[in-house]
C-alpha cells in the first residue's frame, strides 16, 4: 500500500468508493446572506481557496416585490406610496425622477418655487441615504463608533425632513406637478443651523475614520476599479466617479433648478474601496453648499404645486427621466397608453447596475476585504430588487 | 457569466479583475474627449456642451413633444411621431444623420427629441448597430433594458437605454436602441458582446418578459423565487390575483 | 510617521466626545415637539399644509359621504372602509346617508392623500404617532374614535450649540 | 409568561408551598442535620489561638463578634480562601463584571448614546445582572454533528484557563494564589492554552463560519506570541527574576519599568490586545465577514462562559501589564495605619496594595477599552505582517536597551538607580 493506484486497487476490491482530490475540493462554499451580518436582504455565494475568493455569485431578489407590475394597476398618483418603498431612506429621489417622466408625459410644468422644495427634499434626503451608508460601512469594518455618529446626525435630517413632509422616512412629498405642501416657516433657519453642524462633523468623521491608519489599511489600493471597466460594467454614482469618470446626472442633464445652482462634480481617481468610500463623503460635503444655494436663492412666496387632476392623463407616448439619487443615476422609463395607468414602467436603479461589479472586484480579494468591497458599491439590497 | 470570465481569469492571471470581451474597446472619440483628472480627491466643474439645448427646457418642451405627438396607442406613436415632429435640435440631428449614413433603411428612427433619439431596428442587426454606436458614436453602457409587451400587435418590445460615459457632450443623452420579437417564440440575439452592463438587465428581462437571449451564458432565475412557475409576470396576460 | 499622525488624531477625536453631551432622544421620557398640528390641505388653494402625518381626525360636521378619501386609499393600502354612523335620529345635512371613514391603523402608511382627496375640510392629520394596540381589532378606528382630538405633547427639540447637538 | 394560567387557584399556590416548606424540613433533619454530625465525628477540627472551633464556639460569634476576629484571619490565611475569594476567582470575575459594564457606559459616552440605563435605578447598574439572567435562561442549541463532549467543555475549560491565569497575578504583597519562582513562564504557557480553545470549539461546532474564526485565531496567537514574550523578556533582564512578586519588588527598589521600557510596554499593550481578540484585533470574531467566527454556534449560558472568560482574560493581562511595568502594587501611603491593641483585619499596607493595584489595573483596561471605540478591525495579513514584522523588532530593540542599562550599570545589582 504505498502507491496512490495500489490504493484504488484496494478500493476496488473491497467496493468502496473513493474520489480523486479536485481543485474544487480545495475551495469552501460559503454563503453569505440572506442571514448573514454582512449581507443585507441580498446573498451571493463565494468560494474561498485559503484567504482568497476565486468565485462570487450574486443571488439577488428576495425582497423582490413587483414595483414595475405593481404600477401597471394603479394610476399615477397611487403608485407613489409604494413605489418610493425600496429605498425608504431615499424616497424623495426615487419619487422625483418618477414625477419628472409623469410631468413630461402629462405636459405640466412645476412652478419655480415648487421646484426649488423638491430639490431641497431631495437633497436633505440623499445626505440621509448617505449617512445610514456611511454607518454601516463603518460597522462592517468593525467601527461602531462610526456606526453611532453618523445614526444620531442623520437624526437631524429626518427631523428637517419631519417638519417639512411630515413622515420621517417615506415622505410621498415629491409628486407629479410639484410638492405636496410649502415649506414651515422656520425652517430655513433651522436647516442653515443644522447643514453647519453637520459640516463640522464631517471634519470629525474624517478623523475618527476616513484619516485612521487602520481603515485606509484595510481600503487603499483594494479592489481597484479601473476608469476602463468602469464604463464597461456601466456603473454608476459614487462607483463610476470613484474610477475619474466625473458623471453627475445633476450636471449633465440638470433637471429642474439644478442648472441655476454652482457646484462641482467631486470625484476621484484610485478608483480603489477608499475612493469608493470617500466619493459619498464628498457628496454630502457638495450637497450642503447646494442645500445653502437653495435656500439662498428660493423665491420668496409662490405657487408650490401645478393644478392637476386627481386622475392625471397625458397622451400616449414614452418617457425616460433620470435623477442622481445617493446611488447614482436613477431612471424611470414610462410608457403611457393614454389612460391614467401607466402601460409600462421601467426603474432603472443604481443598486442593480452596480451589483454588477460586484463579481469583478470580490474575485481575488481576501475573505476580509468582502465587506469593505461589498458595501462600499453602493448598493441597497431592495432597490436593486424592486 | 461573470462567474466563468472571473474563474478563467483567476486561471490566467491570478488575482485580476479585469473584465475581458473579445470585442472591446476601442474607441477613439473616448480618447479625444477624454481630459487627464486632477489629482484626488479633486473637483471638477463639468459644463454642458452650449450647442446641446439648453436643459431647462427640456420638461416643457419635451412634454410639448409628448402633446403633438399624440396618437392611438403606444406601439404606433412611433410611426408617427417621427413625421410630427418639431424641428430636432442640430446635435441630436446629426448623430441621427451619421447613424442613417451608416445604416440606410436598416434603422428606423422613431423619434428625435432634446436629450432623446429613439431608433429602432430588426433583431438581426441589432448586434451590428450596436457595435456601431458604441464604437463610433461612443455610447458606451446601458442604463438599463426595459422589455414591453404589445399583446395587440404580438409583439414584445426590447429598449436599451444606452448612455455615455467617455464622451462629455453626449453625457446627457439616451439613445434608445429597441428592436421587437415575436411574442409566441420571443428571441432576440445577446448585446452582453457589445455592452458588458446589460448582462444583469438581460437575464432580469428573460425571467420578466420570457425572452431568451441567444448568446446569453446564463438565461436563469434572477428575481424571482426558484420555485415560479408561473408565465413570466411583465407579459400583459399575467394579471395578479384579486385585480 | 503620517499613521502615527492619524493615530493621535483618531484618538483626539474619540475622546474629546467624552465630555460632549449625548444626543439620544429618551423618548418614553421625551418627546419631540413638532411643527403645527398636523399635515392638513386647503382644497381651495390645492396645496396642503405642512404638519406631521400622524393618525387622521374627522370633523363628523363637515363629512359628507362622498367616498373620495376611500377612493383615493384604494390602490395605495385600502385602509379605509365607509360605515354607517349614528342612529336613525341622529342626521346630518350635509351627509345624508350617513357614511362616514374608518379607518384601519393596521394597513394605513399615512401617506395622506386621503386628506388631499378630501374637498370640505373633513379629514385632516394629527401629531399622534403613538397608535399600538394589542390585537388587530383595536387599531381600526372607528369615525366616532377618529372626531377625538388626539393629546399630544412635545416637550424637546434638537439644540445645536458650540458643544455639539443633544436633545433638549 | 406573565399571565396566569387558566384554572390558577390561591389555595392551591398556598398549599403548594406548604408542602415545599414541609419537604426541605424533612430532609434537612433527616438527611442534612447527621450528615453534618458524621462529617464533625471524624474531621479534626481547627485549633485557633489554643481553642478547637467547634459548633457551639462557632456560634456564640454570632453574639460576641469580637470572638469571630481570629477564626475570619485563620480563614483569610487558607489558600482556599486565596482561590476562591481575594486575588483568585471572585476579584478577578468582579473586575471582570465591572469592565463589562464600564466597556458599556464608555463606549457609549464616546458615541454619543447613553448605553444601559433601566435596569437598577441608576445608570442600569444591574444590567449584567440581567443579561446575566437572560443568558442562563436562554436555551443551549448544540449544532446536528457537533462533538458534543468537546463543545460542552471547551466554556468551561475557557473560564478555568483564565481563572489559571488570574491565580499567578500577584494582588499585594504576599497576596498571590500560586508563588512560583518561573511565574512569568507559566503564565505565558498558560496563555497559549486559548487558542487551542478555540480551535477546539471551532473545530466541534462542525460549521464553516467557527472553523474559519478558529483558524483565525490560531494564526493571530502564533503571530502575537513571540512579541508577547519577548517584550516580556526585557523586564526579566531588568529585574533579574522570573517570579512576579520579585519582579515587584524590583521596581519598588527602582523605578517603575515603564521609563525604561516604554517600547517593550507598547508591544506588550498592543500583543495583549490581539490576544484578547479585541477591535482592532478582532478578526477570529469579525461579525460582517464571519458571522460570529469562532462563537457563532453558542447559545445561552455556553456564550456567557465565554464572554466571562475572555474578561476575566482580560482582567488577567491588564494585571500582567500592572505587575510588569507600573509597579504593580507600589504607591504613595494613603490609607492611615491605626494602632491598636486588640486584634485587628484590617492591615493598612495590604489595603494600600489592594488600592493602587485596582486602581492601575482599571487605568490599563480603559486603555484597552480605547481602541474599539476609536479604530476598525484590521485585516489578517496586515496583522500578521505587524506581528512577524515591527513588533518582534520593537521588542529587541527595547530588550537591548535594557541590556545596556544592565551593563551600564545603571540598574540591576549596585546600580545608579537602585535605592
Amino acid at each position: 500500500m504505498t502507491s496512490i493506484e495500489e490504493k484504488f486497487e484496494e478500493s476496488k476490491r473491497l467496493g468502496l468508493q473513493i474520489v480523486k482530490e479536485s481543485e474544487e475540493d480545495r475551495l469552501m462554499t460559503l454563503s453569505v446572506g440572506p442571514q448573514h451580518p454582512g449581507s443585507g436582504h441580498f446573498r451571493f455565494v463565494i468560494k474561498v481557496d485559503g484567504d482568497y475568493i476565486v468565485f462570487c455569485d450574486p443571488d439577488p431578489g428576495y425582497v423582490h416585490r413587483g414595483e414595475e407590475k405593481m404600477c401597471e394597476y394603479r394610476n399615477v398618483i397611487q403608485n407613489i406610496p409604494h413605489l418610493e418603498r425600496p429605498v425608504i431612506h431615499d424616497s424623495a429621489n426615487i419619487n422625483y425622477s418618477y414625477s419628472l417622466a409623469i410631468e413630461e408625459l402629462v405636459g405640466i410644468e412645476v412652478p419655480r418655487r415648487g421646484q426649488f422644495i423638491r430639490a431641497i427634499a431631495s437633497e436633505l434626503n440623499r445626505q440621509v441615504y448617505t449617512l445610514y451608508w456611511l454607518a454601516i460601512y463603518g460597522i462592517f469594518l468593525g467601527h461602531s463608533t462610526m456606526f453611532m455618529w453618523p445614526t444620531g446626525d442623520r437624526e437631524l435630517m429626518i427631523d428637517l425632513l419631519e417638519a417639512l413632509t411630515g413622515a420621517r422616512v417615506t415622505h410621498a412629498f415629491n409628486i407629479p406637478g410639484g410638492v405636496r405642501n410649502d415649506i414651515p416657516e422656520g425652517f430655513k433657519d433651522r436647516c442653515l443651523s443644522q447643514i453647519k453642524y453637520l459640516q463640522k462633523r464631517f471634519k470629525e468623521y474624517e478623523d475618527i475614520f476616513y484619516n485612521n491608519p487602520l481603515f485606509r489599511q484595510r481600503t487603499e489600493g483594494v479592489a481597484v476599479l479601473s476608469k476602463e471597466d468602469a464604463i464597461k460594467l456601466g456603473v454608476t454614482g459614487s462607483v463610476v466617479r470613484a474610477s475619474s469618470v466625473p458623471f453627475d446626472v445633476r450636471k449633465a442633464e440638470p433637471y429642474d433648478i439644478y442648472n441655476e445652482i454652482d457646484f462641482k462634480v467631486q470625484y476621484m481617481k484610485t478608483g480603489d474601496c477608499f475612493a469608493r468610500s470617500y466619493v459619498p463623503l464628498l457628496d454630502m460635503q457638495e450637497s450642503c453648499y447646494i442645500l445653502e444655494q437653495l435656500l439662498d436663492k428660493m423665491p420668496a412666496s409662490g405657487e408650490v404645486r401645478a393644478k392637476l387632476q386627481p386622475n392625471p392623463k397625458g397622451p400616449p407616448g414614452e418617457a425616460y427621466r433620470r435623477v442622481e439619487s445617493g446611488r447614482g443615476a436613477l431612471g424611470y422609463y414610462i410608457v403611457s397608453d393614454g389612460t391614467p395607468k401607466p402601460y409600462r414602467v421601467k426603474m432603472s436603479v443604481g443598486s442593480f447596475r452596480n451589483m454588477l461589479a460586484l463579481p469583478y472586484l470580490l474575485v481575488g480579494q481576501r475573505l476580509a476585504d468582502m465587506p469593505a468591497v461589498y458595501w462600499s458599491l453602493n448598493y441597497w439590497p431592495v432597490e436593486a430588487d424592486r | 457569466m461573470s462567474t466563468n470570465n472571473n474563474k478563467e481569469e483567476l486561471n490566467k492571471k491570478g488575482a485580476s479583475n479585469q473584465p475581458k470581451d473579445s470585442t472591446s474597446n476601442t474607441d477613439a472619440t473616448s480618447k479625444q474627449q477624454e481630459k487627464q483628472p486632477p489629482s484626488q480627491p479633486s473637483t471638477q466643474s463639468k459644463q454642458v456642451p452650449a450647442k446641446t439645448s439648453p436643459p431647462s427646457a427640456t420638461p416643457a418642451s419635451a412634454a410639448a413633444t409628448a402633446n403633438t405627438a399624440s396618437a392611438a396607442k403606444p406601439s404606433a406613436a412611433a410611426a408617427s411621431t417621427a413625421k410630427t415632429q418639431p424641428e430636432p435640435p442640430p446635435f441630436e440631428k446629426g448623430l441621427v444623420e451619421q447613424i442613417k449614413k451608416e445604416f440606410g433603411d436598416l434603422v428606423k428612427v422613431v423619434f428625435v427629441r432634446p436629450l432623446r433619439i429613439k431608433i429602432q431596428v430588426e433583431p438581426q442587426d441589432i448586434v451590428r448597430v450596436a457595435n456601431f454606436l458604441r464604437d463610433s458614436l461612443g455610447f458606451d453602457h446601458a442604463e438599463s433594458v426595459a422589455g414591453t409587451d404589445y399583446p395587440k400587435d404580438n409583439q414584445i418590445e426590447v429598449i436599451y437605454h444606452l448612455g455615455s460615459y467617455s464622451r462629455q457632450e453626449l453625457a446627457p443623452h439616451i439613445l434608445w436602441l429597441t428592436t421587437r420579437t415575436n411574442r409566441d417564440d420571443a428571441r432576440l440575439p445577446t448585446l452582453i458582446n457589445v455592452y458588458k452592463s446589460v448582462e444583469y438587465h438581460e437575464r432580469e428581462c428573460y425571467e420578466m418578459l420570457g425572452i431568451y437571449f441567444e448568446g446569453h451564458p446564463r438565461n436563469e432565475r434572477f428575481l424571482l423565487p426558484e420555485d415560479w412557475a408561473d408565465i413570466p409576470p411583465l407579459r400583459k396576460d399575467f394579471r395578479i390575483k384579486g385585480r | 510617521m503620517t499613521s502615527a499622525g492619524g493615530f493621535i488624531k483618531s484618538i483626539e477625536s474619540g475622546s474629546k466626545h467624552l465630555v460632549i453631551k449625548r444626543f439620544t432622544l429618551r423618548y418614553p421620557e421625551q418627546k419631540l415637539k413638532f411643527v403645527g398640528d398636523g399635515y392638513q390641505f386647503d382644497p381651495k388653494r390645492g396645496v396642503g399644509i405642512a404638519g406631521y402625518r400622524g393618525r387622521h381626525i374627522l370633523f363628523h360636521d363637515k363629512c359628507t359621504g362622498c367616498q373620495l378619501c376611500a377612493i383615493a386609499c384604494e390602490g395605495i393600502a385600502e385602509a379605509i372602509g365607509m360605515v354607517k354612523v349614528g342612529d336613525e335620529q341622529q342626521q346630518w345635512k350635509q351627509n345624508k346617508k350617513g357614511i362616514m371613514p374608518q379607518i384601519d391603523y393596521g394597513k394605513c402608511v399615512f401617506c395622506g392623500f386621503c386628506v388631499d382627496a378630501c374637498p370640505f375640510y373633513a379629514l385632516f392629520m394629527t401629531n399622534d404617532y403613538e397608535l399600538s394596540a394589542f390585537t388587530k381589532e383595536h387599531l381600526i378606528y372607528t369615525p366616532a374614535q377618529l372626531a377625538v382630538k388626539p393629546k399630544y405633547q412635545g416637550d424637546v427639540e434638537i439644540v445645536i450649540d458650540e458643544r455639539g447637538a443633544t436633545h433638549g | 409568561m406573565a399571565s396566569f394560567p387558566q384554572n390558577f387557584r390561591f389555595g392551591e399556590f398556598v398549599g403548594s408551598l406548604i408542602w415545599l416548606i414541609f419537604w426541605i424540613l424533612v430532609i434537612v433533619t433527616l438527611v442534612a442535620l447527621p450528615l453534618i454530625f458524621i462529617i464533625l465525628f471524624y474531621v479534626p477540627l481547627p485549633e485557633i489561638d489554643g481553642e478547637v472551633l467547634t459548633p457551639y464556639l462557632f456560634l456564640t460569634s454570632i453574639l460576641y463578634p469580637q470572638s469571630a476576629i481570629p477564626v475570619i484571619e485563620s480563614f483569610l490565611d487558607t489558600t482556599l480562601f486565596k482561590v476562591a475569594v481575594f486575588p483568585g476567582f471572585t476579584y478577578g470575575a468582579i473586575i471582570a463584571a465591572a469592565t463589562i459594564f464600564i466597556e458599556r457606559k464608555f463606549l457609549a459616552k464616546m458615541q454619543l448614546r447613553v448605553g444601559p440605563l433601566y435596569a437598577g435605578k441608576i445608570e442600569g447598574i444591574l444590567q449584567l445582572i440581567a443579561d446575566g439572567l437572560k443568558l442562563i435562561s436562554k436555551e443551549i442549541i448544540i449544532p446536528s454533528g457537533a462533538d458534543k463532549v468537546i463543545f460542552w467543555a471547551a466554556p468551561i475549560a475557557y473560564v478555568a484557563t483564565a481563572a489559571a491565569v488570574v491565580a499567578l497575578i500577584p494582588a499585594a504583597p504576599g497576596w498571590v494564589v500560586a508563588d512560583i519562582d518561573v511565574g512569568l513562564v507559566a503564565v505565558f504557557a498558560i496563555l497559549g492554552f486559548f487558542p487551542l480553545i478555540a480551535l477546539l470549539f471551532s473545530w466541534a461546532s462542525n460549521s464553516k463560519y467557527p472553523f474559519i474564526g478558529g483558524l483565525r485565531a490560531l494564526h493571530q496567537m502564533i503571530a502575537f506570541e513571540i512579541p508577547f514574550i519577548l517584550s516580556a523578556l526585557s523586564v526579566v533582564v531588568l529585574s533579574g527574576t522570573l517570579n512576579l512578586t520579585e519582579v515587584v519588588e524590583s521596581q519598588i527598589q527602582s523605578y517603575w519599568f515603564i521609563f525604561f521600557l516604554p517600547i517593550s510596554a507598547f508591544v506588550f499593550y498592543i500583543s495583549s490586545l490581539a490576544e484578547l481578540e479585541r477591535i482592532p484585533f478582532d478578526l477570529p470574531e469579525a461579525e460582517a465577514e464571519i458571522v460570529a467566527g469562532w462563537l457563532t454556534e453558542t447559545s445561552g449560558m455556553i456564550y456567557g462562559l465565554l464572554q466571562l472568560g475572555s474578561y476575566i482574560k482580560t482582567y488577567a493581562l491588564a494585571a500582567l501589564f500592572v505587575v510588569l511595568f507600573l509597579g504593580g502594587w507600589a504607591g504613595p501611603q494613603i490609607f492611615p495605619t491605626i494602632e491598636s491593641t486588640e486584634a485587628m483585619i484590617y492591615d493598612a499596607t495590604v489595603a494600600n496594595a489592594i488600592f493602587w493595584f485596582t486602581l492601575k489595573t482599571f487605568g490599563v483596561i480603559l486603555l484597552m477599552l480605547l481602541p474599539r471605540g476609536i479604530s476598525p478591525r484590521i485585516r489578517i495579513d496586515i496583522l500578521l505582517h505587524t506581528g512577524w514584522y515591527k513588533l518582534i523588532v520593537l521588542a529587541f530593540i527595547n530588550m537591548f536597551v535594557a541590556l545596556a542599562l544592565i551593563y551600564g550599570g545603571v540598574l540591576g545589582p549596585g546600580g545608579l538607580l537602585v535605592r
